[in-house]
This record gives structure tokens, C-alpha cells and sequence, in this order.
């Protein structure tokens, strides 16, 4: 359609998108579909897939990359790169193990420590980034290496002791039905909604789409990468947390995994590194997502090996499919 | 200079305290002066043109306004009040609010989202209610006559012509004490329903800054205008008392008339250099014509009919729908500028700086782009031929050495257009299809573009030239043709050729109204 | 009828196990007529150590009667810690009865492995240790490599000089072990400057490179402390065009003693003790959990140690088989690479081994499963961090072994 | 690029060029960029004096510099990726598969490595024109298509291997890293590659349509350039020259590991960066990603003599990266004239 067509018309009612494009358009869908396709294979290949003990572990495995991905998504919506999450879940991880005390309130006080620890490192990320206009890739390289180092002076090598209560207790099951792992991810989702509904929220998507337009309609640009870097850095935060809820103990690398798997998780959950385009909840499915294929590779045979191969088409499959769908749902709009 | 200044203080000696009083705004970036010297004032109710060619400084007067730029000199009063704004919400909240050419609506949010940027509406617990924000959207949407717009459509799926419906609706819900229009009418077909509106706000004391290039509207509208050429204002006149000549004049100032250079009357047929037939694509509906070898053939019309993208088809940029380009009597198929330029095109875009030229290359780097294969054997530049080249066309282009080596980024808008052009020229293309060559260049500049498009023809080009500026074009061209809605509304040439017959055309009706 | 010919073969299986076992009636009778679904999880760091220890273990599961009785599956998790977590409870639902592992943290896996220990699954790790106390850990972590070693240094240099500190992974348990242990002897000696110290990652490309910058800022160097991935250092200073070459340290690798081998090289200053990491730990690992499996063997201690290999020199001999026969302990250039590790087979321990074993993981030839001498098992000291949790390392940790200090600050 | 229409563009460091004296002024910023790198590289070694008498000595250099042509080789490709306003995650598994395929096939008589060189090359050129096909005309992401194609090649040389690369080392590229005159070969060989980096960005039309492509991609396509061939091209560069190193680093280590490439995936990116490269592409020259390639090198090298825990060498070694970087800043010049000049709204 044209201009002209559209002026000539014009008073022709301009509803929403229809549900289908909508859903065509979001790459959640996508990962969901993706999600659902292993599950069913997982579950036919492998006879206890479906059990809580295993559903509980899969979880348990993926939520910290899960949280560290939600942290990067809110990084990427304004068109940015943070590298510095590997260096900051090791500062965390090893912050709780050293720090974190006993007991719910022990375990209260860790997150407390690495969720400000995160915050502190977002801040410099944030506003050199905002205010200093520094490359964000690069910036956030140097910050990741002198957190690798801050850590490596808080413990040298694996130890600390991490509380009964954080090791058994914060990776079991409430009541023995829902996991805590499960609580927490839909904790930060329910929040994520929340901001996403601020200005902030709004302001975000205008920043990463089209930065001048969004200086043009008053947003406070700076100020909203300030706060998303912040943010991001608090996830980071929690990902050590539960990280080390996971692995009852302090690594002080043990976050160099997540420099290039968070990017991925990013990727599948339909993220555009466009900025502007996307949400938290696809990139936690992706993280839930890379986990659940390793299971899948394992229980289907496919030789350790190769696991690597497989892993990357899903990527690489995952982002063509989103790319296509986006270009359907958005077919025969005006582009002024 | 001087007398320009005296009327206009003179025009805003007395009466009731001006809503806004711009008093020698001067800015400049880096090497290219944006604004020299801009005075004059608004009065309460008052809908105040600001005329001139594109590049006079109208859009910085503008962003100055909505606090984007921070001008180097002069003073700003809104109501008698000093006013600075630092960024543009301090210039919403001192009641000032604009209506962006380039819209400032963000494609990916809601019309409701983009309207209540950058506060949304809060429901309980101080959340965005969107329930809430759509209720008002809504609200607001009929209040304007665009009730069909669902608040919740994303942006990105409306036409150009809601997308300026809702730019404007925005700035004016906000209630300004002062509206600032940049060429609203740009995609409107029918301007009917801005004018009502702002009826109604003026009505109300506010004051709005009115910006466009349809004088026919301007006239309708404005009691009083303020004509800038080369970032100057040139003189603050009252519209009823002179003529569009005039005006004309005033905007183009000594270009018209030192490049007043002798036209080649002369109406000899030309075998076709090349053509478009029953042309469909993009904004254009069906555009039939024909360049001959030796022929500048100009195009007119108000912004948004077509005149883009009938060039854009010809550079490979738009794709063609319907209808047949042909080249050199060959009927072509152009997917890709890379194609069109095979063709013999040589294309300047409008949008220099972002299509035209690499800021962050040297401007002899610029230059040698297309022709690079040609300067050296295996893929290496031999730097003698290279320097040889360049020099030979900037010679042509008349083109100051020393810039040659500098960023091209450091040059006057003036210079990096003569350098595209020289380019262009260089690429070895037989055809030029020029899509507004002069935008926001000084009259020097200007006088040299005319004459490398006046020999590039006589030396058996041909040329497709579109331009804003009318006067321009009657002087340049041999024949003209006039697009509306997309199609070709009328073609002048010879004595036909005038500005009253042309704006006739472009305003889509046969008779000259003015 | 397939039912019985497995029953047939297993009946034969532990007919031999039991003649070479020599052990009591009742236990083969014990025993189920099935095969043992055995995983062994290998955290990819992608040295050849890495497939050499796993080709040991191939070996020995293909070698008579275990080619009958082992069902072995490999798995490779990447080298995050989560991936390993993962695979192991993969095992553990796909009815693993044991694992055998080579595990990526010492303290990060120890969730996965008590949840496999709860539902019966023998877990041993080898070469690298868990704090988990369930698990069976064979290692020669704790047989004090490092501090032998640096004092053998010590002795070397009269108790004066400069010395390199060549170390593993910066933030690992062992690469902190060995540092410590080292530095416990170097602290006793004043003239002793440690000059330069750098992180090799225990593979020679890294150790080799790191040596080389450490060499350029200090050719005045005395001796270097090496671990893993010390063929790098030789290869080093002999890139380095000094004439002069100097006492190295290090582990097993076939690169290093070819060099102490090696005449000239002596000549020119090239002294040293091939000591730390073997290979054979896997299959010793190996062996021992198949007994204690296979119920011949009841294993009370949680942390076996393994007997320090220790090469000085001049008893590095080049053998000219396949097997350490009459004392050789290293192959020639033509047979394996440079970074090969040679500890590969022990003539008590696992006779059943030779190259082609550590190199393709094929059964010798006519090798059938020896038995592990009796007394074979050795309890290896607590050591926090690195194979018990809450617990306090002995006094004499870094007691030596092997030499004694000749020289006296 | 988008703050443009706001900012009006950036005069920037541009304008000295006209304004500005003296010779070093006068050169270009890029250069003007690697030139301090390269002090402050000298400048460290010189410093470093204070920790030993042989430091700062042409031995020492020379090592340094050995040890740095890896990271070059790399930074080379990841620079012309990162020119185009692209990224290239794969050259740490490029750079292992090129390592492990010249352990398998150029090991042993030197007569391999006239056909197993540019075997390598091609095969690792191939694998990079992969990633820049799905980048220029799949669209997907170079992060994250390289990414996932670093992956597939790790999963492919894993698998290839089967955990332990075999072969044997080359005698005729270890000859490169020659025993006795140690570097001074390879020294000459460096400056000839630089100076050959430096000329295929600068005189050949390959190099300045790259540049034209990375500045602004609208504008060459709309100025006709072949966009996708320029694109694909790049990448198989960054992929070949990823490859190289593998190979060399054979030539220096006598054998491969299949962790070869992981230590160099970062610092390329970050010796480019600092090497006053933008990650947007467009500005930037080789001279300076190898100057930032020997900092960095230098860099590590000196800390590591430093008698202090490793948490507070990586600090420093962040910490100088940082510094680079806000010295390096494109637009610092121009923040300072204005900061002085009048109180004019910041960027």
C-alpha cells in the first residue's frame, strides 16, 4: 500500500495488527515453538524426562544463565553490548560464597552483596557508555577483565562456604511441588513486566529503535541506558547468586561460560541486536532452551562429540526463522 | 542587511508582548555555518511563515526552538520571558512544541505510546495502565478527526500521511503557547484538516511558527512571513502586500539573477537520451516522460507526489511496480543502484550526507570510489593516476584543491555537494538524475552546479533535475514537468515555462490562482 | 536363546574373573548376569591428556572378560561446570551403575554426584578430585609433586638463585595446591628470588609462549618450576638462542624426558625430574571401581592416592617396544608427539596396558585383566577444597618424599 | 550516526587538519593513533627497566614481538570484520581448525607446505565466506552468526580429531621462529606484513571500498559498490587470516592443542579497538590493531615479572585497555576545543 492509497482511503478504520501476525512477529514465538519440539523429543527419548526431579535439575541449570540472558537483553534493547556479565557472575559467585551468611537471612544477605555488587558495575558501564559515548563492546571488555581480576583477589581458587540452606533448600522444590527455581525466574519476569511498564520500559524500545526520534520526543535517552546497564548488572548479580546456590561454592571463573552463551540465549529468544525489538522472556526460554538441548543431545545419542555442531544450527536456524517472521508480519508497511 | 534588521525590529516595536522574540540567532557546526543572523517575532494568534530554500536555516531555527541546538549568539523571549531551553523537554514544559519534519514518532511503540511520550498514563500502582493510555489516545484521536486510528496500531504500520496527522495532533495536544510547524503539509493530500485546527488553537492566542514550501497555504494561513536565505533573515514581510515573485526572489536572492545565464530556448526534437513509460512504484501512481540527448528536463511538484521515487526507481532504489524504464532505447531493468549505474545513471541522491557522501573519507577518496578499478592494475590504485584524476574533476566541479585532502566531514555542505557531483560525473554516467542538486548550498555553489550540468549536456548528456525552488528550475531547464498525486499533472516549456503556470501545476489545478 | 548365550558369556566372564581373581565362590555367584552400563564424563579442556586417560579406560573395558561385562558410553560436557552437572544426571536417569570422570570443578559437581550416590551409582573421579565425600577420588593430587620437586630445585642450586613459577589455571584448587606446596620449600631459602611467575594453563603452547616472554625479561634465570605442558619450557629455551640451558621441572610429558634424555642437551646445563600428573591414573581408577562394582573388592577409603611417578634424569631410558619393559619409561619422538604423556601404564598396577592403548584405546593383544595386588589401595590426606569439604589438611602436607633437603638456608 | 541531524555531524579531529601544525598533527588521526601506541608500548618497556637489568633489552623486544605476530595475524581478519561495522566471534576455532588441519597435513617433509598452506587457507576462507554469507544476504547478525559458526567449527574440529589432534610438526615452519638469531627473520617478515595490511586497507580499491562500506552502508549501496561481494570477501580475509595463525602457531609450538585459538578471540577484538579502530566501523588502520596487538603482549609480558597477586596484574591489565581507550576516544579532541571554547551542549 501507498501513501496515496492509504490518504485516498484514509478513514478506512486502522485496527491492530491481526493476532497472527502479532504472534508471527514476537520471537518468543519462536523459541516457544522450538521448546516445544525438544520437550516432545526429550520426552519420548528418555523415559523419566518428564519427572520433577529432572524437570527440577533442568531448571535449576538454566536459571542462571537465564537470569544473566534477561540481564543482556536489556542491554542489547538499546542497541549495546555488555560483555562485563562474565566478570561480574564470577564477582558475585565468589562475593555470596565468601560473604553470604547462614540460613534465609545469610542467604538474603549474599543476594543482597551480589545484587549491589551487579548495580555498581552497571552504574560504570551505564554511564561511561551514556554519558561518555565510549563503544559499549569495548568498555564492557575492560570492566569483565578487571572484575575477572577483583575476583581473583577475593579467592584464588574454588572454595568459600556456601549455607546448607542456599545448596539444598533454594534449588529444591516449594513444598515439594513447584520449584524455587521456577519461583525465582517467574519472579524477574513478573518484574520485568512491571518496569516494562514505566516510562522507563516505554522508553527503552524508543531508544533502542531510533535513538535521534527518541531525543526528539523528549525520552531521556542517557538516562534510560544508564538505568538498562544498571539493571543488567543487578541480573548479573542474581545469576552469581543462584549460581552459587547451584554449584554450593565460589569459582572464581566459573562465569567465563556465559560471555558467549548469553549472547546466544539472547539470539534465540528472538532479540533483534537491532535494538528495540524483543523482550526478556524469549531470552530466558533461550537459556532454558540451551540447557534443555544438551539433555536432548544426550538422551538422543548424538555423539558428545558433535554436540557443538548441533547447537549452533539451532542458533543460527532459530535467528533465520525469527528474521523471516518478522519480515512476514511486517510486510506492506510504509517505510517513510 | 541592515534595513532587513530595521523592519523587522520595526514590525515588532509595538503592540501586545510577542509570544516569541528571536533576536540574532547565530550556529554554527564546526566549519558549516548553519545560521548567520535570524531575527523576528510572533505575535499572540499569530501564524507566522518562515520561508526560504532548503539550507537557508529554517531547521535549525527550528531544533533552536525545540531545544535541541543551543544557539552560539542571540536571545530567545517566549511571553517577554528570556527562553533557553537545554534540552527539549524544558522546552515542552516552557509551552513550546513542535511538529517535526522528519517525525519524531517511533515506529515500533503504539500511537498510544508515542503520544503520551514521554510520560505514559499510570494506572494503580504507578504502572503504565495501557487500558488508561488508549482510553485518552482514543479520546484525543476523535477529538482531531482521526478516530479511525486504533490507539493501539503500531506505528509502523501507517501511512506517511497519519504518521504527520499524528506528529501533529501530538505537538498541538499539548497546548503550547507556541506551535512549531516544519513543513506539515508534506504528505497531507489535503490540508483542510490542519488548517481547521489551527483555526481553532490561534483563536485561543497561540502563537505557531509556520513552515512550508506550498505558498498557496502559507498565503491562506499567514498575515506576516520571514524570509531566510543563507541562514539570514532577509526581511519580515506582510504576505498580502507582495507578490509571489517577490517572495521568490527574496528566498533565491542574487542566484536568480547572476545565473540568469542564457536558456537554450531553442525546441528541436532530441532522439530520446531515456524515458519512463506508464511508470508505477513506491508514491508514484503512473509517470510517463522522456529525456532527450542534450536535454535538461526539470521536475516540479510539492513535496511528496511522487517526484522521489520516480527517481529513486531510476537509481535501482525503489522497486518498480508497473510500467518500463528505457535507456539508450533499451528497456532496462534496474534492481540496484549498481545496476542503474552499469545503465550510464549517475544518481545524487537528496539526502547527502546520509546517502550521498562517506563523511569519514577524504574527500579525493570520495571522489575516486566508483572509478577505483579503472585507476590501477590488479586491484592496487596508483596513486599518481588517482591524483591526476581527481585534480582534472575537481577543476571541473570547481573544487579547491586543498580540500582534496581533508575528511570530506570538514567541508562546507557547498563543497561536499560539488564533490558528490563530481563523483558522480566521474562514474563515467551518461544520464544525470539529480534529485534536488542544490539543497542547502550558497549561491556561488549553486552557479557552478548549474554550469557542470549545463556542459555535461552539451557535451551530449542529458539531465532529469528535480528541485524545490522554481525560480531554479525555470532558468535551468528546457522543459519542466509538473508531478501531482503521483502522476504527471502538466509539462511548460519555452515562454510556457513560468513560475505562475508551474505552481498552477503543482497545486493541481490548470489555472494560475495566484 | 539370546538370553542364554548372554547368560552363557557372562557365566564364562566371571568363570575367568574368578580364576584370575582367585577370589571366593560366593561372590561371582553374587553377581547379576548383566552388563554393567558404565559412563565415563569428560569436561573438554582439550589437551591430549584428556583423551589419553580416556583412551586407558577404553582399553581396559575392552580388554577380557571386562569385554564382556562393560556396556561404556563417553560423554564430553563443554567445559562449564553446569554442562558436566547436567550430564551426570542425564547418566544417572539413563540407569548409569557407575561413573567414572574426570571432574571440571572440585566442589561445583558435588550436588550431581550426591544425587547419583543416592540412587546407587558408584562415582570415582580420577586425576582431578570432588569434596564430595560419597564419591571415590583416585589421584596423585596429594602424593606431593610439587614440593619434592621444588626442593630437588633447592638441592639443585645450592639453596640460591633465580627461579620461574610456571602454574596451571589461575582460580583452580590444584594449580593453588601445587603453588603452595612449591612455595613452601622456596620460602625456607632467602637466595632463593622467584623472578618471574606466569600462568602455562598446563598445555605446551601456552607454557611455551609465557616461558619465552618470562626468559626474554630474565635470561639470568637458574631453573624453572614446571608443571604440565613443560616440554613448552625445553622447546622455549632452546628458542631462545642462549647457549646455556637450566635445571626444569615438570611433569610427564614425552617432549620433556626425550630432552633430560637427551646428551647434548645435558651438556649444555639441561637437568630435571619428570614427576606429577600420570595418565595410568585413569586405568588404575578404573580397575579399582570394576572390583569394587564387580563386589571383589570392598573400597572403605573416599580418597585413593596415587604413587608419585618420579623420573630424574638419568633414569629416563627410551624404550624400543610398545611397554615399559625392563625399566624404559619413555618413546621416541617417531612414536608420539612431544606433548604425549608418558606415565601411561605401571608394570604393577595395570600390566594390561601398552602405547597403542593410551593411543587409540585398544586392548593389547592377548592382555587379559590382572587383579590389583591386594594392599593396593592408599588413603590419600584431607586436603579442604580439593577432596573434602569441612576439613583440616595434616600438618605434614607437603612433607618430601622422594629427596630430602640437602641444603640448608 | 543517528545523533547526527542533532550534533551536526562531527567536525571532530577533521578540522586540525587544515587548522592544525606540525608534522604530527598533520598525519592522520589513525596514524597519529598507532604512533602513541607504539610509545607507549616503548614507553613500558622502558619503564619495566626498574624491574630487572634485562628488561628493555633487544632480546626482550625481539621475544615480544615473536610472541605478539600471532595475535596480529588474528587482529588482521577481526579488523577488516570490524571496518565493515561487523564482528567476527569464529577466529578462536578458525584458528584451532587451521592449526590442527597444518598439524595433520604440513607435519613431516617440508615438501607439504607448498600444497597444505594454501590447502588451509582456502578451506578457512571458504568457512569465513559462510559466515559472511549468512551476514550479507541471510541478514542474520554477525555476532551472532559467527558465533554460532565459531561453535560448529569447534564441534567439526572435535569431532574431526576425535579429542587428539595427530600429526607431525612442520621443521620448515618452525624455521620461521629461527633458534639462533631468534625474531630477526621473523622481524623483517612482521614489517613486511604490516606494511602489507596497511596497503591492501589503503592503496588497493578492495581496501578503500571497505572503508566506504563501513563509513556508510547506504550510501555505497546507493553509489552502486557491490555490497554483498565486499561483505563475503571480508569475512573469508578474517577467516584465512584466523587459519594463518593456526598455522604459524604450529611453526612456534611444534604441536597443537584444540584450545590453540581460545586465548586470542578476545584479544583480537580488544588489539583492534585500542588500535583505534571504531566498532562501527570505517575508521582505523592495521598499523594501529598491531600496535595494539604488541601492547597488549607487552603489556602481559611485564605484568607478569610484577612480584603481585594475579588478581592485581589482570586489574592492571583491564585497567591500561580502559585508559586506552578513553585516550583513544574519537571524539575526545573535539570535546576538549569545546569544553574550552564555549559551554555548547555536549554531544
Amino acid at each position: 500500500m501507498n501513501t496515496f492509497a492509504s490518504a485516498s482511503n484514509s478513514n478506512a478504520p486502522l485496527r491492530p495488527d491481526a493476532w497472527y501476525r502479532r504472534v508471527l512477529g514476537d520471537g518468543t514465538t519462536i523459541i516457544v515453538a522450538i521448546l516445544a519440539v525438544l520437550t516432545v523429543i526429550f520426552a519420548a527419548t528418555q523415559s523419566d524426562a518428564l519427572s520433577a526431579s529432572v524437570l527440577t535439575d533442568i531448571l535449576n541449570n538454566s536459571l542462571p544463565l537465564a537470569l544473566a540472558a534477561a540481564g543482556g537483553t536489556l542491554v542489547v534493547l538499546t542497541r549495546g553490548f555488555d560483555l562485563s556479565v562474565a566478570g561480574v557472575v564470577s564477582l558475585t559467585n565468589v562475593l555470596v560464597a565468601v560473604h553470604g551468611g547462614d540460613g534465609p537471612l545469610g542467604a538474603l544477605e549474599g543476594a543482597a552483596i551480589a545484587v549491589a555488587a551487579g548495580a555498581l558495575v552497571g552504574a560504570i558501564n551505564g554511564y561511561l557508555v551514556a554519558y561518555w559515548n565510549l563503544q559499549s563492546i569495548a568498555l564492557t571488555l575492560a570492566t569483565m577483565i578487571v572484575c575477572s581480576g577483583v575476583t581473583l583477589l577475593i579467592l584464588d581458587a574454588p572454595g568459600g562456604n556456601v549455607s546448607d540452606f542456599m545448596t539444598y533448600t533454594m534449588t529444591d522444590r516449594l513444598g515439594k511441588i513447584v520449584p524455587v527455581a521456577l519461583v525465582v525466574a517467574v519472579c524477574v519476569y513478573l518484574l520485568w513486566r512491571a518496569l516494562r511498564r514505566t516510562d522507563w520500559g516505554v522508553g527503552l524500545y524508543a531508544t533502542g529503535a531510533d535513538e535521534t526520534a527518541a531525543v526528539l520526543a523528549g525520552v531521556p535517552v542517557k538516562r534510560v541506558k544508564l538505568i538498562a546497564y544498571i539493571l543488567a548488572g543487578v541480573c548479573y548479580g542474581l545469576a552469581g547468586f543462584m549460581l552459587t546456590a547451584l554449584t554450593s561454592t565460589g569459582t572464581p571463573n566459573a562465569g567465563e561460560p556465559y560471555l558467549l552463551l548469553v549472547f546466544a540465549a539472547i539470539a534465540l529468544g528472538g532479540t533483534s541486536f537491532a535494538g528495540g525489538r524483543g523482550g526478556v522472556a524469549g531470552s530466558m526460554l533461550g537459556a532454558l532452551t540451551l540447557t534443555l538441548l544438551q539433555k536432548v543431545l544426550f538422551s538422543t545419542g548424538v555423539s558428545s562429540f558433535y554436540t557443538g555442531i548441533f547447537q549452533g544450527v539451532v542458533m543460527i536456524a532459530a535467528v533465520v526463522v525469527a528474521v523471516f517472521f518478522a519480515r512476514v508480519s511486517t510486510r506492506g508497511e510504509v517505510h517513510a | 542587511m541592515a534595513d532587513a534588521l530595521a523592519t523587522s525590529t520595526a514590525a515588532s516595536g509595538a503592540g501586545a508582548p510577542k509570544i516569541l522574540d528571536i533576536q540574532g540567532i547565530a550556529k554554527s557546526y564546526g566549519a558549516t555555518v548553519a545560521v548567520r543572523r535570524v531575527s523576528f517575532d510572533i505575535e499572540p494568534g499569530e501564524i507566522h511563515a518562515l520561508l526560504g530554500e532548503n539550507g537557508a536555516g529554517k531547521s535549525t531555527i527550528v531544533k533552536v526552538l525545540s531545544g535541541i541546538v543551543i544557539p552560539d549568539t542571540g536571545t530567545l523571549t517566549l511571553d517577554g520571558r528570556d527562553y533557553a531551553p537545554a534540552d527539549p523537554m524544558a522546552a515542552r514544559a516552557a509551552g513550546v512544541s513542535t511538529a517535526f519534519q522528519e517525525l519524531s514518532l517511533l515506529p515500533n511503540l503504539s500511537v498510544a505510546e508515542n503520544l503520551m511520550l514521554p510520560r505514559q498514563a499510570k494506572g494503580k500502582a504507578g504502572l503504565v495502565s495501557v487500558a488508561q493510555s488508549e482510553a485518552r489516545a482514543a479520546s484525543m484521536l476523535s477529538e482531531y478527526g482521526l478516530g479511525h486510528i486504533h490507539p493501539g496500531v503500531y506505528v509502523r504500520s501507517l501511512s506517511l500521511a497519519e504518521k504527520q496527522r499524528i506528529e501533529i495532533m501530538r505537538a498541538v495536544a499539548r497546548q503550547p503557547r507556541l506551535l512549531v510547524l516544519d513543513e506539515p503539509t508534506a504528505a497531507l493530500s489535503d490540508p483542510t484538516w490542519l488548517f481547521d485546527i489551527l483555526e481553532r488553537i490561534t483563536a485561543a492566542g497561540t502563537g505557531v511558527l509556520y513552515i512550508s514550501h506550498r505558498l498557496s497555504e502559507v498565503r491562506r494561513l499567514c498575515r506576516r512571513g520571514t524570509v531566510l536565505r543563507n541562514g539570514e533573515s532577509i526581511e519580515t514581510v506582510s504576505l498580502a502586500g507582495i507578490a509571489d515573485a517577490g517572495i521568490f526572489k527574496m528566498m533565491v536572492g542574487s542566484a536568480a539573477r547572476d545565473t540568469q545565464a542564457t536558456r537554450s530556448t531553442a525546441k528541436q526534437t532530441r532522439p530520446e537520451a531515456f524515458g519512463v513509460t506508464n511508470l508505477s512504484g513506491g508514491t508514484v501512481a503512473d509517470i510517463t516522460l522522456s529525456v532527450g540527448k542534450g536535454e535538461i528536463v526539470g521536475v516540479a511538484g510539492l513535496e511528496g507526489q511522487g517526484q522521489r521515487d520516480l527517481f529513486r526507481m531510476l537509481a535501482g532504489l525503489t522497486p518498480v511496480r508497473g510500467g518500463q524504464i528505457r535507456i539508450d532505447g533499451k528497456t532496462v531493468n534496474l534492481s540496484s543502484p549498481a545496476e542503474a549505474a552499469r545503465a550510464g545513471i549517475g544518481f545524487v541522491p537528496e539526502e547527502r550526507k546520509t546517502e550521498g557522501v562517506f563523511l569519514g573519507l577524504r574527500t579525493d577518496s570520495n571522489m575516486t570510489l566508483p572509478i577505483l578499478g579503472r585507476l590501477g592494475r590488479f586491484g592496487v590504485v596508483n596513486g599518481a593516476r588517482e591524483k591526476a584524476a581527481v585534480d582534472q574533476q575537481a577543476g571541473r566541479v570547481d573544487l579547491a584543491s586543498r580540500y582534496l585532502k581533508l575528511k570530506i566531514g570538514a567541508l562546507s555542505g557547498g563543497n561536499q555537494q560539488k564533490a558528490l557531483i563530481g563523483r558522480v560525473l566521474m562514474s563515467g554516467a551518461r544520464h544525470l538524475v539529480l534529485f534536488d542538486p542544490t539543497r542547502g548550498v550558497d549561491v556561488g555553489t549553486k552557479a557552478v552546479i548549474y554550469d557542470v550540468i549545463r556542459d555535461f549536456v552539451a557535451q551530449g548528456g542529458s539531465a532529469l533535475v528535480y528541485s524545490t525552488e522554481l525560480a531554479e528550475l525555470i532558468h535551468l531547464v528546457d522543459r519542466c514537468v509538473v508531478i501531482y498525486h503521483g502522476t504527471v499533472a502538466g509539462e511548460a516549456s519555452g515562454p510556457d515555462l513560468s513560475e505562475p503556470r508551474l505552481v498552477a501545476l503543482a497545486a493541481g489545478h490548470g489555472v494560475s490562482d495566484s | 536363546m539370546k538370553f542364554r548365550t548372554s547368560l552363557k558369556t557372562c557365566a564364562f566372564a566371571l568363570a575367568t574373573v574368578a580364576m584370575l581373581a582367585g577370589s571366593a565362590v560366593q561372590s561371582q555367584a553374587q553377581t547379576p548376569p548383566k552388563k554393567y552400563k558404565i559412563y565415563l564424563s569428560m569436561s573438554y579442556s582439550g589437551n591430549g591428556y584428556q583423551t589419553e586417560t580416556s583412551n586407558l579406560i577404553k582399553a581396559l573395558a575392552a580388554t577380557p572378560p571386562y569385554d564382556k561385562l562393560v556396556d561404556l558410553k563417553t560423554v564430553i560436557s563443554g567445559t562449564d561446570v553446569q554442562a558436566q552437572a547436567a550430564a551426570y544426571q542425564s547418566m544417572v536417569s539413563a540407569g548409569a551403575d557407575a561413573i567414572i570422570t574426570f571432574p571440571i570443578s572440585s566442589t561445583g559437581l558435588n550436588r550431581a554426584i550426591h544425587e547419583a550416590c543416592e540412587k546407587h551409582v558408584l562415582v570415582y573421579t580420577y586425576s582431578a578430585t570432588v569434596t564430595e565425600p560419597c564419591a571415590r577420588t583416585v589421584s596423585y593430587i596429594t602424593a606431593g609433586f610439587a614440593p619434592n620437586t621444588a626442593q630437588w630445585l633447592v638441592n639443585k642450586l645450592n639453596g640460591k638463585g633465580n627461579v620461574f613459577i610456571d602454574r596451571g589455571v589461575a582460580g583452580n584448587s590444584v594449580d593453588k595446591m601445587n603453588y603452595d606446596g612449591a612455595m613452601s620449600v622456596f620460602r625456607k631459602y632467602p637466595a632463593i628470588k622467584i623472578v618471574a611467575e606466569y600462568y602455562g594453563m598446563w598445555n605446551s603452547q601456552t607454557t611455551q609462549q609465557e616461558t619465552a616472554k618470562a626468559l626474554a625479561a630474565h635470561p639470568d634465570v637458574d631453573a624453572i618450576f614446571g608443571e604440565n605442558g613443560e616440554d613448552g619450557i625445553v622447546a622455549a629455551m632452546l628458542a631462545s638462542g642462549q647457549k646455556k640451558l637450566v635445571p626444569v621441572t615438570g611433569e610427564n610429558t614425552n617432549g620433556f624426558r626425550l630432552a633430560l634424555a637427551n646428551a647434548d642437551l645435558r651438556k649444555r646445563g639441561l637437568d630435571g625430574i619428570s614427576s606429577g600428573d600420570p595418565i595410568n591414573v585413569s586405568g588404575y581408577a578404573f580397575k579399582l571401581m570394576m572390583e569394587e562394582l564387580t563386589g571383589k573388592r570392598k573400597v572403605a577409603v573416599h580418597n585413593i592416592e596415587y604413587p608419585l611417578p618420579w623420573v630424574p634424569a638419568d633414569k629416563v631410558k627410551v624404550c624400543t617396544g610398545d611397554t615399559f619393559v625392563n625399566g624404559c619409561n619413555a618413546f621416541p619422538s617417531t612414536k608420539v608427539p612431544d606433548s604425549f604423556n608418558t606415565e601411561v601404564f605401571d608394570p604393577v598396577l595395570t600390566p594390561e596396558l601398552s602405547l597403542n592403548s593410551a593411543l587409540h584405546g585398544t586392548p593389547t593383544p592377548g592382555a587379559t585383566i590382572q587383579p590389583l595386588p591386594a594392599n593396593v589401595v592408599k588413603a590419600a590426606p584431607d586436603v579442604p577444597g580439593v577432596n573434602c569439604q569441612h576439613c583440616q589438611a595434616p600438618a605434614d602436607l607437603f612433607k618430601l618424599t622422594k629427596v630430602s633437603a640437602t641444603v640448608h638456608p | 550516526m543517528t545523533q547526527a541531524p542533532l550534533t551536526g555531524g562531527r567536525p571532530a579531529d577533521t578540522r586540525s587538519g587544515d587548522t592544525a601544525s606540525g608534522l604530527f598533527a598533520r598525519l592522520d588521526r589513525d596514524v597519529r593513533t598507532a604512533i602513541a601506541l607504539f610509545a607507549i608500548s616503548v614507553a613500558l618497556i622502558a619503564a619495566s627497566r626498574v624491574l630487572g637489568p634485562n628488561f628493555g633489552s633487544l632480546a626482550q623486544m625481539k621475544a615480544i614481538l615473536v610472541i605478539s605476530s600471532f595475535l596480529m595475524v588474528v587482529a588482521f581478519g577481526q579488523q577488516m570484520v570490524i571496518l565493515l561495522g561487523g564482528l567476527d566471534l569464529s577466529v578462536a576455532s578458525m584458528m584451532t581448525l587451521g592449526g590442527v588441519l597444518a598439524f595433520k597435513w604440513i607435519g613431516g617433509p617440508d615438501s607439504n607446505v607448498v600444497w597444505g598452506v594454501p590447502a588451509i587457507l582456502a578451506i578457512t576462507a571458504a568457512l569465513g565466506a559462510c559466515s559472511g554469507i549468512g551476514v550479507s544476504l541471510v541478514k542474520i547478525p554477525p555476532f551472532i552468526m559467527t558465533l554460532a559458526m565459531g561453535v560448529i567449527l569447534y564441534g567439526v574440529t572435535l569431532g574431526f580429531t576425535q579429542g587428539t589432534p595427530t600429526g607431525q610438526p612442520s621443521a620448515a615452519l618452525s624455521a620461521l621462529f629461527g633458534s639462533t638469531a631468534a625474531g630477526v627473520p621473523v622481524l623483517y617478515l612482521m614489517v613486511a606484513a604490516i606494511a602489507a595490511g596497511c596497503f591492501l586497507q589503503m592503496r588497493t580499491s578492495f581496501g578503500r571500498k571497505l572503508y566506504a562500506l563501513g563509513t556508510n552502508p547506504t550510501a555505497a549501496y546507493v553509489a552502486g559498490l557491490p555490497v554483498h561481494r565486499l561483505t563475503i570477501a571480508t569475512y573469508a580475509i578474517s577467516g584465512a587470516s584466523a587459519g594463518l595463525a593456526g598455522i604459524l602457531m604450529l611453526g612456534y609450538v611444534r604441536g597443537v592443542t584444540l584450545t590453540l585459538g581460545q586465548s586470542y578471540l578476545l584479544p583480537s577484538v580488544a588489539a583492534v579497538v585500542i588500535g583505534g579502530t571504531s566498532i562501527v566501523g570505517g575508521r582505523g588502520i592495521y598499523l594501529g590493531a598491531a600496535a595494539g596487538a604488541i601492547l597488549l603482549t607487552t603489556l602481559s609480558t611485564i605484568v607478569s615479572s610484577l612480584g603481585i597477586a594475579e588478581g592485581w596484574r589482570t586489574i592492571i591489565y583491564g585497567a591500561v585497555i580502559f585508559v586506552a581507550l578513553v585516550l583513544l576516544r574519537d571524539d575526545l579532541a573535539l570535546l576538549i576545543r569545546r569544553s574550552r571554547s564555549s559551554s555548547r551542549k555536549q554531544p
